[in-house]
């Protein structure tokens, strides 16, 4: 039977593949010193991107496609644009990042790119197999990009126990998804949703509920799925690992979103207490583990880890106590937002500090304030906002998962306090970066050139993250309208 | 005045950062146009604070009703707003507030602690500036969450990077650490937990206020409604809770026994400016918030919560004054002076009659000018002998009279001699504590009384000691020879009005009662029903 | 037939895959693990596919994606292994632990 | 019409149109009615003498250097200015009585009706201590002048003599205890200037701050009365208080007992009662003026005016609570007078002998004898600042306090030894001088009030005075010179206030002989007793004849006693050492046969139990309070470095650390094996399976 | 159903045969000692789970197994080993030590797994072969309603592609790169 195609639905993802073709054909005609070319492209093309978002926004209406295992709803117009923002950034870091040494750009930028399309297809499935297709599509090119930096044994080490991990927990999640198919019969979600209704919690469901959470768990390296972030982090390429750890955990999020929303939303009492549980260990392990972290990028893994608690920590609670999930998942989005956001900056800053320092090492930043006043303003004020200090667009962010946690139920209560007592642990190491740029001596030269001031296209990344961040924090009407988004998904149409 | 009516709040909270920002782009090198922009941007702040007081209007009557109300929505989604006004309560604080920056910006004009770096200690201590301000006029729940933590990041930085760098067995470490860096996370880690509890006792209101009211809000003067017809306080344990989580964010800040000993560390550690701000206004964010906050949205809350903290108030009194005579740095012995003297405030809040909750606020307002000044002192002399050990100081008359003058006056004020400002404070709040609310233990309050009178002979006797070691005596050898200038003319201008106070609220408290007291009456009666003063006083009740 | 005794050796080929790829050294067969895992999946998605027999044949498609995901998996898979073999002459993971703690 | 009860819905002291010409006060004398005026110009401008002092201090502070005597004369201008509205009221008082409480100014008010206010009161009372302070206070400034010429620091001397007299005149004119608090303290603080005036060596700064933590100590009961008073009226005016009591007014009746004591115990400090005297002798070590001055008129007698000032409350309401008091009155003014004997430092006698003075005031007060305590409050203030001064006088000939030094100096030094001659008889209580006729009231009023066994022990005391008295004068003045250099006679300056002290010692206990009404001018129990309510106290209509005889004779007797031990040897007076070296008895004994019986008198008597309250002072007292100290320093010690910094500050650390270890011991999962990973990865999984499935 | 009938059944014979042999080859693959048997030893795995799709009556599915797998995979796989130089005779340490660990981890993963679809689905039957699902059904919905996966998923396979030979290629000198460009 025929299926009517809205293409301007589609015009992110026509307009991102178009990117890549382009992408591939500048690659292959143009000689080595003019490739950066294929960045500008890969820019251009995201930012191009955008505008259908705009158009679709205007309109404003639900167009879904493909018996309705293709939507395009607000929910995934915002995601589509945090994506597509997020990856810009991510673009302009890479671009001195990638000059500066011998990577292979058009690949590099269209591996990216095929990335990124994966991510928009994820953000508009309503299908498992949609849902496990993009999925692949945003992972796979990262296992290759992990290893980017192919002389470095540290990357080639990262992509391995990527790919090897990534590839387990695609297994598991595929089992997942098998006995949901047996179990439903269906791999739309809300047929999904209409059969799971009828069923009774047998074994076999928590099974593949479970399983699924796994595959999703591994996406937004929640603590137990969390060993790899660690290590590819301080392995890849920071860009990537910018790129991994927010837009391949915001992937991972909206999956698990949709999943357990629009699939699952009848099984809660199975899988809220399983969120409950990752959201505590995911916080308070994660916070642990980054109190003694030496290496800036491993704790900025380590924070990562823990803040994906704490994006989990709303709608478990909301789950858990059975109440208000639009709240909640308000709540996450909003939080994954902000964080996609200054964890960009967070970066952002590593990249720029690392070129003046050659160095991740936290030690080696001591004064790095004295040579760079600017770098340490912004060293501070994006681990601050990390932290939720106010008025950096962090206490939003936190602030939205306390209002959400906020329900007279003993569980929720008790994640609560957890919650708060972890952000209170954040801060710990947190303002241990700012204390080493700022209030240690140095403890050795600073090489030649690190009075250079960073890229132009580095400079445009920290300019619109700190801009965010800032406004955000002042302003936080402006991330707010995230949640009508949220009341799209979570009222189920 | 009507310019003043819609903007004097707002340009006074945020002046200071926009001068901040100002700061941002003189060179650092240019370091008069540093000070003298940074001074402008202060001293405009103060004026516009004082046209603020001469504009208000002392007559205007109950609580709740604020005046130069702004209330202009901000996050629509939470129904929080950018509201703010002043009433009696925070008039005198906002003054003071406004009043002790401007002085500290004077005194730091040629009081630069390594590394020097004029541009970034003027921007922290105006961003800081705001913060303060920010709290005192702050009527929505999430406006004063915001304000109350801003002041975290510059403080901070104050005490990280200028602060004092000599190393210090930390108990419960092994390895040394510099005092300023242990200081600076200490204070910040202990500030954010209780703010991260208070920050859930808010939004615990806020739910609440939607079940009880007509919509959730953050707004502080329709939650003190709420509170005052007692929606907070049906069954259940929700109003213990909230006041707990409060009770933690604020008690940190005051700071109560036993979450205090951040507050030693941090004034020893932070510059001196950092450490007169610490103590003359910070500290009093946590009372504030207390009277603002706690008291009129769960007061019955409050009448259970009462009598412990009366406790923990008297255990600070006599604790800090113990612990005073023990040390042998002066900084230190005056930081530790404020945990006694914030006691007496939490003494008189803990009342809960109009007399007691006057007294923490002038209170509060005398233990600024007067520790400020102390601070000042204790850093111009630290700035001249390079040394804080009271073994090594002593005979300080004799090598700079004037300051040893002002030291003595000052250390008299702090002991509360009747006729200078400390002593209202002390004073009523025993008043207050010896018939508090009715409905309060008598005995409690009463054991609390003559404690606390107790008390006031401990902090005698440490003010006495700490005059001993620095002023009297004979110098010691090792200042042979040396030359030391006295106050100079940056510092006179920055006491001498600190001085001049300190004596007018002595002997004339009006100007602080005049303001606080119908607000603080009309508080007590909507909080807790029934007029206190008129429990006092068998004549005037007609026997 | 019965659908469980597909799905058990389905499991059964799981549970084996997860073993290869807990203990053996060498990539390669790591990888061969992966491809023991992924087919039990197969397996379950056509035994459903056959128990349900939906009309769009969902399980089989499923399946063919699967299979399709898997052969791109073992592509990468196979460069990462060279790319690491031409880096130290080995192909065996437990050598690879310069990251840690 | 202070009865009438609208009078009651507010504090007297305000709303009675006292001010308004003059009033008649129906209370004060059952028979006849007294007249009061409201001193007129004089009255209205009395604020002047609260405000002369501070001028003065903050002059001298300004401009004190630059003048002749660094800035003393404007100190003593400061105080003639005062003496002149002192002596006015003092006259106006005398001849027509002078009542005004309306001069009260608010300086700050809570809620409805709880009110502080600064004024100044005008009544019997208040005039005469007026008038006391500026005038003692007037000649030891001007003797002063003298006294510390080329002395250093004078002007901040100076200064801090103004503080002192200033604080002084705030606490007795004042009209509500808040104001009286306010002086109380300030006087405290001036007398810690002033006694460790020398701070550059350490004992003089030790005593100031003992007489400060003293005092500070005892004003707890100030502050703790002053509370519960005002919380109960509503108020802190005395005119309040005074009603309330005479009205017997029922929720002050009910605080009254422990609000009277705990103003007693304020009492206490103030005026060196035992066992707070400690304070006193040390007090010493201030320039003498000082001491005259803090001796007579300002700082010790302000606990006597506490105790007056409250009178009607202990008179009407808290008679319990004066046995207490009066058996605290009788050991000081016994025990503490016997230390005298022991004392070698001249200042030191004279000091003790205040206390036990104090005593005999405080005795009075408390028995219920309003006038007759103040009355030789009054007569005392001169005598004791013209013995000081002489005494004074002559360490300032001899450069030495020691009695040892001294001796044989009456022929150096004659102006000094007459007027000293003259103050120790007042002081002894030889008729017909000053002290004569208010020790003598003391005992009447003891004796009429019933306390018969303390009106004896009043009277040992007053033969103990004479006693010591007569062993000071003799070691001073008579026998030989033992002290180095040319003693003469001090410089006009410094003489002629001896002799302006001299006159009232002689002269002003006429002014209250009982019975007796001196023409034209009421007598000093009636325009004493001008207050908003009668003090309803015994007035011996009067003189009690065996009575005076008996003190007299005690008096004289030990004048007599004395004068036979100290007064035979003119040439070496070595047997004084026998007091205190009984290492020379025997010889002694074997020497004098005469002497044997007194000496055993004195010996047995005199010397050991001297010696044992002595001891008994230093050790046991002081030892306590010195204990205290420094058991609160060990306190502060243990509190601080055990409790605070390992204690507390170590959990708070040993919780960081915790989570620091933590941290440590999380990083171990991290192996860098992928397998491992792996395998955490499936367990975790699985254990997630078998707790949902089995477990929840 | 007993166990009598439904081993009365011939398929189950069938099936019985392809499982045994599909559990034995797939249990030596990931123990033997050999790195080209071991792939083999998949070969042989995959083919029997392809006999059991043809059971289950997916030929389309099966035939694409054996292609793409048998056909490409392990080819894939051949090259890999070969390349790797990895010792093609048996080899001792192809596994870590303490292999007990996670042979109870995978034992304990199957006895969930078992244990779970026989709580879920018994002795639910399953269609027998004869209706097979023709190719054009599977046509159909995968370009119709499955198109947007179709075409993606081709882009995972073209990033693999692109990616993988990045990855792998040897790095050439820049003056390499160029005379290469310049051909």
């Amino acid at each position: 039977m025929p299926y009517e195609i809205d293409y301007l639905a589609l015009g992110p993802e026509i307009i991102i593949v178009g990117t890549i073709i382009c992408v591939l054909l500048l690659d292959l005609v143009l000689p080595r010193p003019q490739k950066y070319w294929t960045a500008t492209v890969a820019v251009f093309g995201t930012a191009i991107a955008l505008l259908p978002l705009g158009a679709l926004a205007v309109r404003g209406e639900r167009i879904s496609m493909f018996d309705g295992s293709y939507v395009v709803d607000e929910f995934a117009l915002v995601l589509k644009g945090l994506f597509l923002v997020a990856a810009y950034v991510v673009f302009l870091q890479s671009h001195s990042y990638i000059e500066s040494d011998r990577y292979y750009q058009g690949e590099y930028y269209f591996l990216l790119l095929s990335s990124l399309l994966g991510s928009l297809v994820m953000a508009s499935s309503r299908d498992l197999i949609v849902l496990f297709v993009g999925l692949e599509l945003v992972t796979g090119p990262l296992y290759l990009l992990a290893g980017w930096r192919k002389g470095d044994l540290k990357s080639n080490e990262a992509s391995m126990k990527y790919f090897i991990l990534g590839v387990l927990s695609t297994a598991l999640l595929l089992y997942g998804m098998s006995l949901m198919f047996g179990l439903t019969g269906a791999v739309l979600f809300v047929d999904i949703a209409a059969a799971v209704e009828g069923l009774s919690a047998s074994p076999t469901l928590v099974m593949a509920i479970l399983f699924m959470m796994v595959g999703f768990g591994f996406k937004v390296s929640a603590v137990p799925f969390h060993f790899w972030a660690p290590d590819v982090y301080e392995g890849s390429p920071t860009p990537v690992t910018a790129y991994l750890s927010v837009n391949s955990k915001a992937a991972g999020f909206v999956a698990m979103l949709l999943v357990l929303y629009q699939a699952l939303p009848t099984a809660v009492d199975i899988w809220a207490p399983m969120l409950w549980l990752l959201a505590a260990l995911s916080m308070t392990i994660g916070n642990l583990s980054a109190l003694r972290q030496t290496n800036i990028v491993r704790l900025l893994a380590y924070s990562s880890i823990a803040q994906a608690g704490f994006m989990m920590v709303p709608f478990a609670a909301a789950a858990v106590s059975g109440s208000d999930l639009e709240n909640a998942f308000g709540a996450t989005l909003i939080y994954l937002v902000i964080f996609a956001v200054m964890n960009l900056g967070a970066f952002a800053v590593v990249i720029a500090g690392a070129n003046k320092t050659r160095s991740g090492e936290i030690a080696d930043w001591s004064g790095l304030a004295r040579v760079d006043p600017i770098l340490g303003v912004l060293t501070a004020i994006f681990f601050f906002s990390l932290a939720g200090i106010p008025p950096l667009a962090g206490w939003f962010a936190k602030f939205e998962m306390f209002r959400s946690v906020m329900i007279a139920d003993p569980a929720t209560i008790a994640l609560a306090v957890i919650a708060a007592l972890n952000a209170v642990v954040s801060l710990y190491y947190y303002a241990r970066v700012v204390k080493a740029v700022w209030l240690d001596d140095p403890i050795r030269e600073f090489p030649e050139g690190s009075e250079a001031a960073p890229s132009g296209s580095l400079r445009l990344a920290l300019g619109v993250s700190v801009a965010l961040t800032i406004a955000i924090g002042i302003y936080p009407s402006m991330a707010a309208f995230v949640r009508d988004a949220a009341q799209v998904l979570a009222t189920g149409n | 005045m009507e310019w003043l009516e819609t903007w004097g709040l707002t340009v006074t909270v945020f002046l200071p950062i926009v001068g901040a920002l100002l700061l941002g782009f003189i060179n650092r090198d240019n370091e008069n146009a540093l000070k003298r922009t940074g001074l402008a941007v202060a001293v405009i702040t103060f004026v516009v604070s004082l046209g603020v007081v001469a504009g208000f209007d002392f007559g205007a009557g109950g609580y709740n009703s604020y005046q130069f109300e702004v209330n202009e929505t901000w996050i629509a989604a939470i129904n929080a707003n950018y509201h703010v006004g002043v009433d009696g309560i925070s008039l005198p604080l906002l003054v003071l507030s406004t009043f002790i920056v401007m002085l500290a910006v004077i005194y730091s004009w040629n009081h630069w602690e390594e590394p020097k770096n004029p541009k970034a200690f003027l921007i922290l201590t105006l961003i800081l500036a705001t913060g303060l301000n920010g709290t005192f006029v702050a009527l929505d729940l999430v406006l004063f969450f915001i304000f109350f933590e801003i002041v975290l990041l510059p403080m901070y930085f104050m005490i990280g990077i200028w602060g004092d760098k000599t190393p210090r067995k930390i108990p419960g470490f092994s390895k040394m650490h510099e005092t300023r860096l242990y200081a600076a996370i200490k204070f910040f880690l202990f500030t954010l937990f209780g703010s991260a509890f208070m920050l859930l006792g808010f939004l615990a209101l806020y739910f609440e206020s939607g079940n009880v009211g007509a919509e959730r809000t953050f707004d502080i003067p329709t939650l003190t409604e709420l509170g005052a017809s007692g929606a907070f306080s049906g069954p259940g344990n929700f109003a213990f809770l909230v006041f707990g989580a409060m009770f933690l964010g604020f008690a940190v800040k005051v700071p109560m026994w036993p979450l205090h000993t951040w507050l030693p560390d941090a004034h020893t550690a932070a510059p001196t400016v950092g450490s007169v701000l610490l103590a003359a206004i910070m500290l009093k964010l946590g009372s504030y918030g207390f009277i603002r906050i706690s008291l009129p949205i769960l007061p019955d809350e409050a009448v259970s919560w009462a009598p412990f903290i009366a406790i923990l108030a008297v255990i600070g009194i006599i604790y800090g004054s113990l612990a005073c005579l023990a040390q042998t740095d002066m900084k230190r012995l005056i930081a530790f002076s404020s945990v006694g003297h914030m006691g007496f405030v939490m003494l008189g809040i803990a009342t809960m009659t109009d007399v007691g909750i006057n007294a923490s606020i002038i209170g509060m307002v005398a233990h600024g000018l007067i520790t400020g000044l102390l601070f000042f002192i204790a850093g111009s002399m630290s700035h001249r002998y390079h040394t804080r050990e009271m073994a090594r100081l002593g005979g300080n008359m004799k090598l700079m009279p004037v300051m040893g003058g002002i030291l003595a006056f000052t250390a008299m004020a702090s002991l509360g001699l009747p006729g200078l400002a400390g002593f209202w404070g002390e004073f009523m709040s025993l008043v207050g504590s010896y018939n508090p609310l009715e409905g309060l233990s008598l005995g409690v309050f009463r054991t609390a009384m003559v404690l606390g009178a107790i008390g006031t002979v401990l902090t005698a006797g440490y003010m006495l000691y700490l005059l001993q070691q620095v002023n009297l005596g004979e110098p010691s050898a090792e200042w042979e020879g040396h030359q030391f200038h006295d106050v100079d003319r940056f510092e006179a201008t920055a006491w001498i009005p600190l001085i001049v106070l300190i004596v007018v609220i002595g002997f004339f408290p009006r100007v602080i009662f005049d303001s606080t007291t119908d607000a603080v009456t009309s508080l007590v009666e909507m909080a807790f029903g029934g007029e206190t003063t008129a429990s006092i006083g068998s004549l005037t009740r007609g026997g | 037939m019965i659908a469980n005794q597909f799905l058990i050796l389905a499991a059964a080929l799981f549970a084996l895959g997860v073993y290869g790829l807990l203990v053996r050294r060498n990539i390669v067969l790591i990888l061969l693990s992966v491809e023991l895992m992924l087919n039990a999946v197969n397996i379950n998605l056509i035994t459903f596919e056959s128990m349900l027999d939906t009309p769009e044949a969902i399980g089989q498609v499923f399946s063919v994606f699967v299979i399709t995901v898997a052969a791109a998996e073992v592509g990468i898979g196979l460069a990462i292994v060279l790319l690491i073999f031409r880096n130290r002459q080995s192909a065996n993971v437990d050598e690879l632990d310069l990251m840690r703690w | 019409m202070a009865s009438g009860s609208p009078a009651k819905q507010t504090p007297v002291g305000r709303q009675l149109p006292l001010h308004k010409g003059v009033i008649v006060i129906d209370v004060i004398f059952a028979d006849h009615l007294v007249e009061a005026g409201t001193g007129g110009f004089w009255g209205d401008t009395a604020w002047i003498m609260l405000v002369t002092p501070f001028i003065a201090f903050l002059a001298i502070l300004a401009v004190g250097k630059r003048l002749r005597y660094q800035g003393g004369e404007i100190a003593v201008a400061a105080l003639a200015i005062n003496l002149i509205w002192a002596t006015a009221l003092f006259i106006l008082n005398m001849t027509e009585g002078v009542l005004d409480l309306s001069h009260t100014y608010e300086i700050g008010r809570i809620g409805s009706n709880l009110v502080f206010e600064l004024g100044w009161a005008l009544d019997g009372l208040s005039i005469m201590m007026y008038f006391l302070v500026n005038f003692v206070g007037l000649l030891v400034f001007i003797y002063a002048l003298g006294y510390m010429e080329g002395d250093r620091r004078v002007p901040w001397f100076f200064a801090a003599f103004s503080l002192f007299a200033g604080a002084m005149l705030i606490l007795v004119g004042a009209p509500n205890l808040i104001q009286l608090i306010i002086g109380w303290e300030g006087v405290g603080l001036a007398s810690y200037f002033l006694i460790g005036f020398y701070w550059e060596d350490m004992e003089n700064v030790k005593a100031g701050n003992k007489a400060f933590m003293t005092n500070k100590l005892a004003d707890v009961g100030l502050l703790l009365g002053a509370v519960i008073i005002g919380v109960t009226l509503g108020t802190f005016d005395f005119a309040a208080l005074d009603t309330a009591a005479f009205e017997q007014d029922s929720a002050l009746a009910a605080v009254a007992v422990v609000a009277g004591l705990l103003l007693f115990f304020g009492a206490m400090g103030k005026s060196a009662q035992f066992p707070l005297h400690i304070w006193l002798p040390d007090a010493m070590a201030g320039p003498t003026p000082v001491s005259a001055l803090m001796h007579a008129a300002t700082m010790v007698t302000a606990g006597v005016f506490l105790m007056a000032r409250t009178f009607p409350l202990f008179e009407y309401l808290a008679t319990e609570a004066r046995t207490i008091m009066v058996a605290i009155g009788a050991i000081t003014l016994f025990a503490i007078g016997l230390l005298a004997l022991v004392a070698d430092d001249i200042k030191k006698v004279l000091a003790y002998s205040t206390v036990s003075q104090l005593g005999y005031m405080m005795t009075a007060v408390a028995a219920g004898g309003y006038t007759a305590g103040l009355f030789h409050l009054f007569t005392h203030a001169f005598f004791k600042a013209l013995l000081f001064l002489g005494a004074g006088s002559v360490i300032h000939a001899v450069h030495s306090n020691y009695m040892s030094d001294m001796g044989g100096l009456r022929k150096h030094m004659p102006t000094t030894f007459w007027t000293f001659i003259i103050g120790s008889a007042a002081l002894a209580g030889i008729f017909p001088l000053a002290g004569f006729w208010s020790k003598d009231e003391i005992l009447a009023t003891l004796g009429h009030e019933g306390y018969t066994t303390v009106m004896w022990i009043a009277i040992a005391g007053a033969f103990v005075t004479a006693f010591y008295m007569t062993r000071c004068v003799a070691l001073t003045f008579f026998g030989t010179y033992k002290g180095h250099g040319h003693p003469h006679e001090s410089p006009r300056i410094m003489t002629a206030p001896l002799i302006g002290l001299a006159i009232p010692s002689v002269l002003f206990g006429l002014v209250n002989i009982p019975g007796v009404e001196l023409p034209g001018i009421q007598n000093f129990t009636t325009w004493l007793g001008i207050r908003v309510v009668g003090m309803g106290d015994h007035h011996p209509e009067g003189i009690d004849l065996t009575l005076a005889v008996i003190g007299t004779v005690a008096a004289l007797l030990g004048a007599v006693v004395g004068w036979l031990i100290w007064g035979r040897d003119r040439s070496t007076q070595r047997e004084r050492d026998w007091l205190e070296v009984p290492g020379l008895y025997p010889l002694l004994r074997r020497k004098y046969f005469i002497d044997d019986a007194a000496d055993g008198v004195v010996a047995l008597t005199m010397g050991p139990m001297a010696r044992l309250v002595n001891w008994t002072n230093d050790y046991i007292i002081d030892g306590i309070v010195n204990g205290v100290a420094a058991l609160t320093k060990a306190l502060g010690n243990v509190v601080y470095n055990g409790l605070d910094q390992v204690g507390i500050d170590g959990i708070y650390n040993g919780i960081s650390a915790f989570a620091d270890n933590a941290g440590a011991a999380l990083r171990k999962l991290q192996t860098g094996r992928v397998q491992q990973y792996a395998g955490g990865f499936v367990a975790g999984a699985l254990i997630l399976v078998v707790l949902f499935v089995w477990v929840v | 159903m007993s166990f009598g009938d439904w081993i009365s059944e011939p398929v189950n014979w069938v099936f019985t045969l392809i499982a045994v042999a599909v559990l034995i080859s797939g249990f030596r693959v990931v123990t033997t000692n050999n790195l080209v048997r071991a792939a083999l030893y998949l070969v042989a795995a995959l083919a029997g789970t392809a006999g059991l799709f043809l059971l289950l009556s997916a030929e389309f599915v099966a035939w694409a197994l054996v292609l793409v797998y048998i056909g490409a995979v392990v080819v894939l796989f051949l090259f890999g080993i070969m390349i790797t130089r990895a010792p093609t005779g048996s080899d001792r340490d192809l596994n870590i030590e303490r292999k007990g660990w996670a042979a109870l981890l995978s034992l304990a993963l199957f006895v969930v797994m078992a244990w779970g679809s026989i709580e879920a689905f018994g002795a639910t039957e399953v269609i027998t072969a004869g209706t097979a699902t023709s190719t054009e059904v599977l046509g159909e919905s995968l370009l119709g309603r499955f198109v947007v996966p179709f075409e993606v998923v081709s882009f995972v396979l073209l990033a693999a592609l692109i990616g993988g030979i990045t990855i792998a290629r040897r790095d050439l000198s820049p003056a390499e790169e160029d005379e290469r460009v310049s051909v």
